[in-house]
């Protein structure tokens, strides 16, 4: 009964440095309140009622205190800030080596799945040791991810991604909460987080059935839902490829000018839910909408298809439209693959609806 | 704080104010916690000028609400603003316009306590003001007819509208962004309508009260008040006019 | 009138106090006084007198203040077990913790102080007869009372679950509880803060005595002066947010619902545009009643009047500019975030100079400690372990872990319920002669007090321990290893709701008492300690005319004056 | 007592100059009408801005007599004004910075 944890433990790369700037400030608390304390009983004492002591020609103001008690606040004031600036800065720059996990907010439930496929609810086995990149989205009301052994935390709104990132460093099974009010059962949308060994993360992985992988339901959803009749190899209909495409910067028609918006998860999202917005140059709006036929599950499967073949190298020239600065954009027609990845002039159109 | 009693108050006796009776000097009457006219006066303006105040802020919600979906979506807003009627709109300026002026002259009036003048300013501040709320009625129906009223059953999106926005590489119906323009819409001029509402009210309870003070010409105060408050209800139509009806008008397919 | 300092006016007793001007020939019956003037319902319910709209202020806050505190303890009597086993439902839980939040901010912190305190004082302490705008005063109270029965009323019939922040989308499209009437409520409700804040400003600026110039004006008037900016510039934007949840939620359309169109951070900011404020509405007038104690039980000006003054603005000021710091983790971009806890730490001065400024106000003093001075001492020290672990919660990386835990929930009560509470009942205790014409029994004064303070500790204290643990607020059920903490925490909320019900009941008892606490007990130099107790419905017999500077007090003199406040006047004075 | 100098004689404001005042409204009116349907690019929201500003100036100016009232009153009537353009500014700050950093959410 007594042997409750006054701490938390510290189990990702980044709670040593939080440790360290929030018992600097908790420093910085107890040194104010102490002194104010001190002053307060001292003065008191020293001038009560009945003491005789010299009161003569009290002091009204003073300027150098009053520049003194400004100053010397203000100076450690900046002082704090400035540490966790740093550290928030830290707690948000995600290292390349990150694993990308796509998490799912639900109301009373987070669905995370693994790039290897496996599907957890409420639960995440990890590898110590090895970064990992949440992408999270809510399917209803805003959530809020928060391990507090790893100290990170991070709202997860609905109709936008929001991103986290964290590196365990010591294996043990750390709690999950959900910490943004969002209904009935708020309290028990948490879970788990078990990080383990390297050697005993695949033992776990190989146990359970073994189920596809990210990519490879992806790829079955992108056959399942007729993607690939378009966007595929033997596509008869006149639709952009999408190898080598994620990431990089895709020319759209708006108006007369051209103007190239970034492949993100974002864009490549809308373009499924809403394909009629931000075309690419060269193509009919004729692709149907997905609205409510994918699930924010299926629809994270897909974009990991896409990202999969987004490093293969771009397809035979057949299928792509050629875009020349002086010609503007051309309709696909037989001309040697232009370079994706350095397109003229890219203007990127501002993130709008991120 | 210690408080010295005056030479000639404890000279002619300690009974104080009788309480709670306005004592008149001369000018109009005077409520009891006031000294004198002029207190009142500079009371009066500065309760108005602080109810302006939050006037200004509550209207100031709405305007960065629109501040931030136009800049989320302009295309959106240009398209969608383009059904807007530029003329009425106008002409409902105009209306404002001239009826400050009247309610600008018929403070002046009230300040030289010619009543009857007051009376016939107010009047047609009045009739304009119901002018202005005829004119939003009209634009309103026809926006009903159109479908384009996001609350009622028949809202749809115009197909002109969905061309230019297809042309324009954007999905119209994209996460409702088009359809939002139009409760904004509604909202703001709805909420500018009710204060115009409200304000004939008060100057129809005002003209009353001076028609019933001419002989004491107490009213200067009364006048300028609600004046101040008119004033500030045509500086916001001065800006929802060119935010909501004027904007990319030059573009093409409008 | 020139402003001659430290003059010593001859009369007996020391510390500024002019000699009674014979005005009032004190018969043997009781004089007429506010109170006694007129004894119907009628005259209480249409009064324009200030200071009884102050009194159906002060019965009304407090009935919501029990009200707020009983769903406190049940909420507490829930948190003792990990399971849910008072409650049994987390629907029910979610409403009650809503039910505390909005009852306890809306109807009791906003509006107790400047309602109660600031409509009783501010006319007495500027030599003014009553405020600008009686009537005013009056429809705000009545704007007040509606608006509380509507909100108590739909709190039990069905009561919302949106917490008192009302965030997008659930409010809007997924929960399925009172929204938009308790929008409406709070809606109405906010119009009682903006009429009383546009009475104060008005008041202040055209109604002072003569001779009451700005540097001569009570710190507690400066402090009203700043709430009442806040009151004005705030309140509309919160009246607006919570105008177009309830119009999204009849109309189904989306200005904050994501599905359509809408950006539920757009909310926040308009929530927390008003209601970051809204916390120094709450705070600036417990600062205003410790602004006037501490000068008078030290019996010694107070230190750096003008830096008191400036910091009360500057708060209401920079107040406006950092209400970000609410939403660090909620989806905010980061240099918005940089820019407002970088506007955070400023806030964080003016309070720092004004804590230290009270503690060298006791330099040189004669302090003594009857129960208004140990509440104002308790504010001091509650309110800077507030003030420096919000200072931790405004700075960013601290934020991410802190966020939405018990340790924001402790923060805010060691600055709301150590703060301002503290504050509400050391002024009541110092006014209650004035209010009442009765002294409060000192004994059980001081007893009410310390077990405020300890059962404040030690219901608070823990749960900054469990935010650090991490365990989220608003929750129904939580681990098991947060038990203990919560367990104490629940017996410290025991022992609070004890001190809270002490004051209540030797307050009312006092009343029996006869009214013969004389015209200043404390000796203190405020414009409302010259007249009469309780004051005639006039405020003044003779309008007052300042001549000297505030806390005009000396305390070598005040060693040898005799002190006994709680010593009823002789027989009145007998003058022919 | 604190007495501007307008409280003592309410300034009344001659017929001409409300004259003059309503007519520049009106011009200005016509103006912002006949801007908007110039091509300004991005120039068109500031320009119907500044004249919205301009109108809104000479309303509180003259028909609202601020020109000739008490500092205080100045003061006030600007106030409201700057906590409105406190509110959008730092709103905004949060909306044109997202995206900078390619974190999501951030």
């Amino acid at each position: 009964m007594w042997n409750f944890p006054i701490l938390p433990e510290s189990a990702s790369s980044v709670a040593p440095d939080y440790d360290f700037a929030f018992w600097y400030e908790v420093a910085v608390g107890v040194f104010f309140t102490l002194f104010v304390l001190v002053l307060v009983l001292g003065l008191a004492n020293r001038y009560r009622r009945g003491r005789q002591v010299d009161r003569s020609h009290p002091p009204t103001h003073s300027l150098k205190l009053e520049a003194l008690w400004i100053g010397v606040p203000l100076v450690i004031a900046m002082s704090m800030f400035g540490i966790s600036a740093v550290l928030y800065i830290k707690q948000f720059s995600p290292p390349g080596d990150a694993v990308e996990i796509p998490v799912v907010g639900k109301q009373w439930m987070w669905k995370l799945q693994h790039p290897e496929g496996k599907k957890e609810i409420n639960e995440l086995h990890l590898p110590v040791g090895q970064a990992v990149r949440l992408k999270m989205i809510s399917q209803d009301v805003i959530h809020s991810f928060f391990i507090p052994a790893f100290r990170v935390k991070q709202d997860v709104l609905p109709g936008r991604y929001t991103e986290m990132w964290f590196r365990p460093t010591k294996i043990g099974r750390y709690r999950l909460f959900c910490t943004e009010y969002c209904g009935t059962d708020h309290s028990v949308m948490g879970g788990w987080v078990e990080v383990m060994s390297q050697a005993d993360y695949e033992r776990w992985l190989a146990t359970e059935q073994a189920g596809e992988s990210l990519v490879e339901e992806g790829r079955r959803l992108f056959v399942l839902n007729h993607c690939a009749g378009c966007h595929g190899e033997n596509a008869t209909v006149q639709a952009p490829r999408l190898e080598g495409v994620y990431g990089r910067p895709v020319p759209i028609q708006v108006g007369d000018r051209v103007e190239f918006v970034q492949a993100d998860d974002r864009y490549i999202r809308d373009s499924i839910l809403l394909p009629k917005s931000q075309v690419v140059a060269g193509y009919q709006p004729i692709m149907p909408s997905y609205q409510g036929q994918l699930s924010e599950e299926d629809l994270l499967k897909i974009i990991a298809y896409i990202k999969a073949i987004g490093n293969r190298p771009a397809p035979g020239p057949a299928a792509q439209p050629q875009y020349d600065a002086d010609r503007g954009i051309q309709p696909a027609v037989e001309v040697p693959g232009y370079d994706v990845d350095k397109p003229p002039g890219a203007t990127l159109l501002p993130e709008q609806t991120r | 704080m210690s408080v010295e009693s005056p030479a000639h108050a404890a000279a002619h006796g300690a009974v104080g104010h009788e309480p709670s009776q306005p004592h008149g000097n001369g000018h109009g009457l005077v409520a009891h916690q006031f000294e004198d006219a002029p207190q009142q006066r500079e009371a009066a303006l500065l309760g108005m000028w602080s109810f302006l105040a939050t006037e200004v802020l509550f209207f100031g919600g709405l305007i960065t609400a629109y501040v931030v979906y136009r800049w989320k979506a302009p295309v959106q807003v240009a398209v969608a603003s383009h059904h807007l009627n530029v003329a009425l709109g106008c002409i409902n300026t105009c209306v404002l316009l001239v009826s400050s002026f009247l309610v600008a002259l018929a403070v002046a009036e009230a300040h030289r306590g010619n009543a009857r003048k007051v009376v016939q300013l107010l009047i047609g501040t009045i009739v304009l003001g119901v002018a202005f709320l005829g004119i939003k009625a009209v634009e309103w129906t026809a926006d009903y007819h159109e479908g384009l009223i996001p609350f009622a059953a028949n809202w749809q999106i115009p197909s002109h509208d969905l061309e230019i926005l297809a042309q324009r590489g954007i999905d119209a119906d994209q996460f409702g962004l088009y359809k939002l323009f139009w409760v904004l819409y509604f909202f703001m001029t709805g909420l500018h309508g009710i204060h115009v509402l409200v304000g004939l009210g008060v100057f129809a309870v005002v003209a009353a009260l001076v028609w019933q003070r001419r002989r004491s010409k107490n009213f200067a105060n009364l006048v300028e008040v609600t004046g101040l408050y008119w004033h500030f209800v045509d500086i916001v139509w001065v800006f929802l006019y060119p935010l909501l009806y004027l904007i990319d008008r030059h573009g093409p397919g409008h | 009138m020139s402003d001659h300092p430290h003059t010593h006016p001859a009369g007996p007793a020391s510390g500024g106090f002019a000699p009674v001007p014979p005005a009032l020939s004190q018969t043997r019956r009781a004089p007429i006084n506010y109170l006694n003037a007129a004894y119907s319902v009628r005259s209480w319910l249409l009064t324009l007198d200030h200071k009884r709209i102050g009194l159906l202020y002060l019965i009304g806050v407090t009935f919501f203040f029990f009200v707020g505190g009983v769903a406190a303890t049940v909420l507490r009597l829930e948190l003792m077990t990990p399971g849910g086993d008072v409650l049994h439902s987390p629907d029910a839980y979610n409403r009650l913790f809503t039910m505390h939040g909005v009852i306890m901010i809306f109807f009791f912190l906003v509006p107790a102080i400047p309602g109660v305190l600031g409509n009783f004082l501010l006319p007495l302490m500027i030599g003014a007869r009553d405020l600008a705008f009686p009537r005013l005063n009056l429809l705000s109270w009545y704007i007040y009372m509606f608006g509380g029965t509507a909100a108590l009323i739909l709190l039990i019939f069905g009561g919302i679950d949106t917490g008192w922040t009302f965030y997008a989308p659930f409010s809007t499209t997924f929960s399925n509880t009172m929204v938009l009437p308790a929008g409406i409520a709070v809606f109405i409700t906010g119009f009682s803060s903006i009429l009383t804040g546009l009475n104060f400003i008005v008041t202040t600026h055209t109604m002072r005595a003569p001779g009451m110039t700005w540097g001569r004006l009570p710190l507690f008037v400066w402090a009203h002066y700043a709430t009442s900016l806040i009151m004005i510039l705030g309140t509309p934007v919160l009246a607006i947010a919570v105008l177009l949840i309830g119009l999204e939620r009849l109309f189904g359309i989306g200005i904050f619902d994501p599905a359509l169109g809408g950006d539920p951070i757009l909310f926040q900011h308009l929530f927390w545009f008003y209601s970051h404020p809204a916390v120094y509405i709450m705070l600036l007038p417990g600062m205003a009643v410790v602004n006037e104690i501490v000068p008078c039980f030290t019996r010694r000006p107070i230190f750096g009047y003008k830096f008191m003054a400036g910091a009360l603005l500057a708060i209401a000021v920079l107040g406006f500019l950092v209400w970000g710091h609410h939403m660090f983790v909620s989806g905010q971009s980061m240099y918005a975030g940089l820019i407002f806890s970088f506007l955070t730490f400023f806030v964080a001065v003016p309070s720092a100079v004004k804590v230290f400024n009270w503690c060298a106000t006791m330099y040189k003093g004669s302090v003594r400690f009857e129960t208004p001075m140990l509440y104002a001492l308790g504010f001091i020290g509650l309110f800077t372990i507030g003030g420096v672990t919000g200072l931790m919660l405004g700075s960013l990386g601290i934020d991410v872990h802190l966020h939405d835990t018990y340790f924001v929930v402790a923060h805010f009560h060691y600055i709301m319920v150590g703060g301002s509470i503290m504050a509400f009942l050391g002024g009541i205790h110092f006014w209650w002669p004035k209010i009442s014409g009765r002294m409060y029994p000192e004994l059980w004064g001081k007893l009410g007090a310390l077990v405020i303070f300890v059962g404040f500790n030690l219901t608070f204290f823990p749960q900054f321990l469990l935010g650090y643990l991490g365990m989220p607020r608003r929750y129904y059920e939580y681990p098991g290893e947060f038990q203990v903490l919560n367990v104490m925490s629940t017996a410290g909320a025991s022992i609070l709701a004890v001190g809270y019900i002490i004051p209540l009941i030797y307050f009312i008892d006092s009343l029996r008492k006869p009214a013969n606490a004389g015209r200043n007990p404390w000796r203190a130099t405020g414009l409302e300690w010259q007249t009469a107790s309780p004051p005639p419905t006039e405020n003044f017999a003779v309008a007052p005319v300042v001549t000297t500077p505030p806390y005009n007090y000396d305390p070598a003199e005040a060693e040898q004056t005799p002190w006994n406040p709680f010593q009823p006047e002789q027989e009145p004075v007998h003058v022919g | 007592m604190v007495h501007s100098a307008d409280a003592h004689e309410p300034h009344i404001i001659p017929f001409r100059t409300n004259l003059a005042v309503f007519i520049a409204l009106m011009v200005l009116l016509f103006v912002t009408v006949g801007v908007a349907y110039l091509d300004l690019g991005p120039l068109g929201l500031p320009v119907a801005l500044a004249i919205a500003t301009i109108k809104a100036a000479l309303i509180l100016l003259y028909f609202m007599h601020i020109r000739y009232a008490s500092r205080l009153q100045w003061i006030f009537s600007s106030a409201a004004f700057l906590w409105l353009g406190i509110m959008i500014l730092i709103t905004m700050s949060d909306y044109l910075s997202r995206g900078w950093l390619n974190v999501d959410g951030k």
